[in-house]
């Protein structure tokens, strides 16, 4: 019991550290930590779950592995598209980024 | 020791640690391990060894005597070591920044034997003592004492890991960023002037506030501004808020302090190396940053946050078309896989090199009065001159006397002079290989050819043995794929090129530039096609050319050799407009071809016409003083050339060269003892001058003089080494940082021979 | 054997097997083979005095060494050197290999960013580049290996060789791991971070004394460390006849760090760009067609 | 037993999150990146103490990867990697820090309120976890997973795609 929620509480709480910086970020890589902090806490519970209430049922772990390559995709396309602007308009800051501004 | 020793009482363990390590010598040598190889007699033995950076030495041996800026390097290197250490001085009983030597030897053969046991007793017995110093060159002072009032600023630290590392890291994105940091914050000062309440607030600003207001109090030089608007930046970021307590009221106090953390930036602890990054170049950047930004002073972004577009859109593209900052790296002077002193100053964008010189601190090649007054002591004074080529230095200077007292014939090379001149090469393009293979990274080469050099230094070299050697290194694998680099871009220099070797092109003597420029286009278009065959045959022709020009010029007119002492084409383009009659039609169009070649200077991936030697012959250009020798050309001799102008192909050149030279002394026999002390009396009436052209292992040496009264009126040296110094540029341009460091080694360039 | 003798015999031969590596390693820099070597220079660390470059980074500064031969010390103790004397039988333990390495280059990094050294720097990045671009073939031939074996104890791996050692079974995986794991210490002629002629000691430049002292243990035992590692994987770790398991594999292991330095002592330095074409190009592709190959022989 | 393990999970759960409060705390910017590789460790080390072996030795193992190429990244792409000029870099902040504590308090709200059934307390052996975990990917799963690996290789191809230089961008 205690257990599963010590894990739940944690992973709340990294949620809200990578919700934080994803917000308040205004550099395009940093913005990504933040994502890849809530990815984690996700990851967390997806693994508290497995392990505290059905340790028999291995698609949650499966969806751990989806998490980890969604992780990984995210990664590689932000860098991506952060080469990308860097080359073209020299920033990755958000700020300056107002093309998709209504 | 006492400033070699670590303070502190000298008790049991203490006594028993520095008597066991005192066994294992690491050893620092300066200028290098090329200059300590001429002195001794047998490799290094076992308990000595070679340090890679001077923190892992523990001795640092200071060879000869440094000018006075090498002598400070060496200083700062000496207050890199780790304390216990011992400072050798093998020659010079003093050198100024440095303390006074633990061990004083004199520069002879095998110092090294009588170091070695004294340095061992000093780490044993001295190595903890009370009187303990630590050793303050007074060049050091000023940024030890910037450092310790920094430390503490957290920011400050890590913000120096990126500044140093960044530049030199794959992106050199940072060092834009950080010059435009204060050119936003200069913004934001403009900012600050109308609505000063809003920006009040965060300290970007009242670093911004000063700034301009120290830039509109001064109106001075781009640099001084430039440097101001940098050191500001350096400031504020140095010191968080408590700058905006005291930052209108004391303003040279700010400029000082500065300037310190600014040298500090640039001699850090790596100072020794010399690969700290240099700013005086990046000041014309800032520059370009400051006007781009007042340009744009009204692009729009959030009060009190700094715009990346502004800070990079004035930074030069990469290859990669990502707006990089490019940074300057220092490499030697006594870097251990460059030839020992040379000083190789780099531009690099990431790890691509943009532009690699060489910094030359000449103080002249003056002679002493004791020479100036007795020619007839020139070859051992020239002996001394340059310890790695001594032979082909004396025969140089005889054969000038010689040609000087006029007795033309004699100024041939005779059969046991040329022995020792091809013992010679073989003896310094092994100690060459040597330096090329730490480069390298290759251990065992390494080792192989400084055993073969002892040996044939000694006169006990096994020709069969070393030739075994030469065909293993041609057979190692890999290597002729790792030294192919910079092959395949010349034409890609062509691009970047075409700036830097506009002065050159300049300085090129242009008398006949009528109708250089009408066939200086298709000549271009023919060195596209095949670039090596076009610049071969001028090269020849020029090397002929130049030859025949100086002996019979010598013969009849020898009022005009003033000119030619000014410059080698100078003097021939004198000679053709001066002594029209004499040249028949074919050295006039020699003649063109000198000036074609000369013009080649700017078609970049191809040398200066004043590349002799290995490289040349590398490249190609059969230029080769040996060719006008008869010795030579009674045995048969043929100069070896490679095509490519890569460092696989100098290697190649320089090890057929080894076999030539041992089949040359196999047919000779080297069964000659020549006394080097040949008298050549110097007549003391009369006036006269004196050249000789020998092919030194490095190429042709040239010396001129004039005597005038039995007195050495005008002297002139031409090296290759200084001919080499231009081919860097060259050679590096568009390399990744490691294979312009092979390149620059595989040219051979001996500092000693730089004045 | 009692556990606590087991390990200690354990323990006794990983030093001896990093002192002969030690002794190896001076004998491929200088061509000289000298028994007190080591020692000396381990004391020499240990006499003088430390010396930290200006405005490093204090944290990394600290950490990296620790983290450095950290990593390497969890790395060696999961692999067997008999069919009971091993330290962690671990469950995954072939995967763990990997994600241990990793974080050598995550040392080296540190330390390159921390010492605050141009050199330090270059070679940071360097290791990063080179040992990313190795631990991907390094995670696909293990992956080969423990299709063969149908589990990642290291134990069941080297059992798993009974019939035919991996070197034969899967050829191109052994050459790969090997090439991975030369690079993977960065031993000549992969040293590119620590290159000796270009950048004068690279990320240790500029290290003294302790620090300096843990990098180069930390290096000696990582080259055991893969030196085993290469034994247990694809030179059936302890089998052979006559004499007991352990050694066995300490012989095989010291052929195969020999071998390491061997190679680093006759060719000369990779390039940059060689180093990184040839594993994305050619070795990632064949590692791939590696575990193709191993699963199509393993379901005939 | 299982007190042994609440302690573990509470240390490295504290450990994550001091390590990813560091994330965005510091203004050099590649200790951030290694802070978050810390936390991610941490992450990875909470999966071992919840006896996810396959999984924990995974996180840590592309985490290490993963986060120093962000690291690389960062100093490419920030205008002040070592936190020179500690300037401040982020914008909205209020909000931002409203929106963290309002969902962390939402979420862990579910956490406490909910009724979470029954507790297994027992799990396989990490081999067998591997076994079982095998026989999924490739049983029921398997659609799925590939699916995933179709993903990350469009992914890798588009990203690629989309970085490498355009030759007229290049000259400049």
């Amino acid at each position: 019991m205690e257990l599963l929620i010590a894990a739940l509480i944690i992973a709340a709480i990294l949620f809200g550290i990578g919700l934080y910086g994803a917000l308040s970020q205004t550099n395009l890589v940093m913005i990504m930590m933040g994502i890849e902090l809530m990815l984690g806490a996700a990851m967390i519970n997806l693994v508290a779950f497995w392990r505290y209430l059905h340790p028999e049922a291995f698609s949650l772990q499966m969806f751990v592995l989806i998490a980890m390559t969604v992780m990984a995709l995210e990664g590689a396309v932000g860098f991506a598209m952060a080469t990308h602007r860097f080359r073209t308009s020299g920033t990755v800051e958000m700020e300056e980024s107002a093309e998709l501004k209504g | 020791m006492k400033y070699g020793a670590r303070k502190g009482k000298m008790n049991f363990w203490r006594r028993w640690l520095a008597k066991v390590t005192s066994r294992e010598l690491v050893i620092f040598p300066i200028p290098g391990a090329d200059l300590l190889r001429v002195y001794q007699s047998e490799p290094m033995n076992r308990e000595a060894r070679l340090a890679e950076s001077p923190k892992e030495a523990n001795v640092l041996l200071v060879i000869g005597d440094l000018s006075v800026e090498m002598a400070e390097r060496a200083a700062t290197i000496y207050a890199q070591i780790p304390r216990p250490r011992v400072l050798v001085l093998a020659g010079p009983d003093h050198l100024s920044p440095l303390p006074h030597p633990d061990v004083h030897v004199p520069l002879e053969k095998d110092f090294l034997e009588t170091v070695l046991p004294a340095a061992r007793e000093c780490l044993s017995s001295y190595s903890w003592t009370e009187e303990a110093e630590p050793f303050r060159p007074e060049k050091l002072v000023k940024e030890i004492e910037a450092a310790t009032q920094e430390q503490g600023h957290m920011h400050d630290h890590h913000g120096h890991g990126a500044h140093e590392g960044h530049d030199h890291s794959d992106h050199g994105a940072h060092e834009g960023h950080d010059h435009s940091a204060h050119n936003h914050s200069d913004h934001g000062a403009h900012e600050g002037h109308d609505h000063s309440a809003h920006n009040h607030s965060d300290h970007g600003a009242h670093e911004g506030h000063d700034h301009s207001a120290h830039k509109h109090t001064d109106h001075g030089a781009h640099e001084g501004h430039d440097h101001s608007a940098h050191k500001h930046t350096d400031h504020g970021a140095h010191e968080g808020h408590d700058h905006s307590a005291h930052n209108h009221s004391d303003h040279g106090a700010h400029e000082g302090h500065d300037h310190s953390a600014h040298n500090h930036s640039d001699h850090g602890a790596h100072e020794g190396h010399d690969h700290s990054s240099h700013h005086h170049e990046k000041t014309e950047e800032d520059h370009a940053h400051l006007h781009g930004e007042h340009s744009n002073g009204g692009h729009d972004h959030g009060s009190g946050f700094m715009s990346m577009k502004a800070m990079t859109k004035d930074l030069t593209r990469s290859a990669d078309g990502l707006p990089m900052e490019w940074s300057d790296v220092q490499f030697g002077p006594f870097h251990p896989g460059l030839p020992g002193g040379l000083r190789l100053s780099m531009k690099l964008d990431g790890d691509t090199v943009v532009k690699a010189v060489a910094d030359r601190d000449q103080q002249g090649f003056n002679l002493p009065a004791s020479i100036t007054n007795n020619p007839a002591a020139l070859p051992e004074y020239l002996e001394a001159v340059n310890p790695e080529a001594p032979v082909s230095y004396r025969l140089l200077a005889q054969k000038a006397l010689v040609n000087f007292s006029g007795a033309v014939a004699d100024s041939a090379l005779t059969i046991p002079e040329a022995v020792q001149l091809e013992k010679e090469r073989i003896i310094s393009h092994l100690n060459w290989l040597a330096v090329f293979a730490t480069t390298l990274g290759s251990d065992w080469m390494r080792d192989q050819s400084i055993k073969h050099y002892h040996r044939f230094q000694n006169g006990t070299g096994n020709s069969n043995q070393l030739s075994g050697f030469i065909s293993r290194i041609k057979k190692m694998p890999y290597l002729k794929l790792k030294l192919s680099a910079g092959h395949q871009n010349l034409e890609v220099k062509n691009h970047s090129h075409s700036t830097h070797s506009t002065p050159e092109h300049s300085q090129g003597s242009h008398d006949h530039s009528a109708h250089k420029i009408s066939d200086h286009g298709e000549h271009q278009n023919h060195e596209h096609s095949s670039h090596q065959h076009g610049k071969a045959e001028g090269g020849h022709t020029h090397s002929h050319e130049s030859h025949e020009h100086s002996t019979h010029h010598h013969e009849t007119h020898s009022g005009h050799t003033e000119h030619k002492s000014e410059d080698n084409h100078q003097g021939h383009e004198n000679h053709h407009q001066g002594h029209g009659e004499h040249i028949n039609h074919e050295t006039h169009n020699h003649s063109h071809g000198i000036n074609e070649a000369k013009d080649q200077d700017v078609v970049p991936g191809q040398l200066p016409n004043e590349t002799t030697g290995p490289v040349a012959r590398a490249a190609g250009i059969e230029k080769d003083q040996r060719l006008e020798e008869y010795v030579y050309e009674q045995n048969g001799w043929k100069p070896s050339t490679a095509s490519g102008n890569t460092a696989w192909s100098r290697l190649k050149v320089r090890l057929d060269e080894m076999e030539q030279s041992l089949r040359f002394i196999a047919k000779a026999g080297d069964k000659f003892e020549v006394d080097p002390s040949q008298k050549i009396d110097i007549p003391s009436k009369g006036m006269g001058n004196g050249i000789a052209h020998i092919e030194s292992p490095r190429g042709i040496v040239t010396l001129k003089f004039h005597i005038h009264e039995g007195k050495l009126a005008h002297f002139q040296l031409t090296t290759p080494s200084e001919a080499l110094l231009d081919v860097i540029q060259q050679v590096t341009a568009k390399l990744e940082l490691a294979d312009a460091l092979t390149a620059v080694a595989s040219l051979d360039i001996s500092p000693r021979e730089i004045h | 054997m009692t556990p606590l003798l087991n390990g200690l015999m354990i323990t006794l031969l990983f030093l001896s097997g990093v002192y002969l590596v030690a002794v190896m390693e001076r004998w491929s820099l200088t061509g000289h083979v000298i028994w007190g070597g080591p020692i000396r220079s381990f004391l020499l660390l240990f006499a003088r005095e430390e010396i930290k470059t200006r405005k490093h980074d204090k944290v990394f500064f600290e950490t990296a060494p620790i983290l450095f031969i950290g990593v390497i010390l969890l790395t060696i103790s999961i692999l067997p050197f008999g069919r009971d004397s091993v330290i962690i039988n671990l469950g995954t333990g072939a995967l763990f290999i990997n994600a241990a390495l990793v974080y050598v280059m995550v040392a080296l990094m540190m330390i390159g960013w921390a010492t605050n050294g141009v050199y330090a720097m270059v070679g940071g990045w360097r290791a990063l580049a080179q040992l990313i671009a190795y631990s991907m073939p390094v995670v696909m031939v293990l992956t080969a290996t423990v299709m063969r074996a149908e589990s990642m104890f290291l134990i069941d791996i080297v059992e798993s060789q009974q019939s035919l050692w991996n070197i034969l079974f899967q050829p191109v995986g052994f050459i790969l791991f090997y090439i991975s794991a030369l690079a993977i210490t960065f031993l000549p002629p992969f040293d590119l971070p620590v290159a000796k002629g270009e950048l004068a000691g690279g990320v240790w430049a500029d290290l003294t004394g302790a620090r300096k002292l843990l990098f180069r243990l930390g290096r000696l035992t990582l080259v055991l460390t893969l030196s085993v590692a290469v034994v247990v994987l694809y030179l059936g770790g302890w089998m052979g006849p006559w004499l007991p398991e352990f050694v066995w594999t300490f012989l095989k292991t010291l052929v195969v760090a020999a071998s390491f330095f061997a190679i680093g002592r006759f060719m000369p330095r990779i390039r940059h760009d060689h180093l990184l074409e040839f594993n994305w190009k050619y070795g990632v592709p064949l590692a791939l067609y590696n575990i193709f190959q191993v699963g199509v022989v393993l379901l005939l | 037993m299982i007190s042994v393990q609440l302690i573990l999970l509470i240390i490295f759960g504290l450990a994550a999150i001091w390590f990813g409060w560091r994330v965005f705390m510091t203004s050099s910017m590649v200790r951030s990146a290694f802070s978050l590789l810390g936390s991610m460790v941490a992450i990875g080390i909470l999966f071992l103490v919840m006896e996810a072996e396959f999984l924990g030795v995974l996180q840590i193992m592309m985490m290490g990867t993963e986060m120093s190429i962000m690291a690389i990244f960062m100093m490419m792409f920030m205008m002040d990697p070592g936190g020179l000029g500690n300037m401040d870099m982020s914008h909205q902040k209020n909000i931002s820090i409203v929106a963290g504590i309002v969902v962390t308090a939402f979420v862990a709200g579910v956490a406490f309120t909910t009724d979470w059934g029954i507790f297994a307390d027992q799990v396989q052996e990490p081999h067998e976890q591997n076994r079982l975990l095998g026989m999924e990917i490739l049983k029921r799963s398997m659609m799925i997973f590939e699916t995933a690996g179709v993903t990350i290789l469009t992914g890798m191809i588009a990203s690629i795609a989309v970085a490498i230089s355009i030759k007229n961008d290049a000259k400049k």
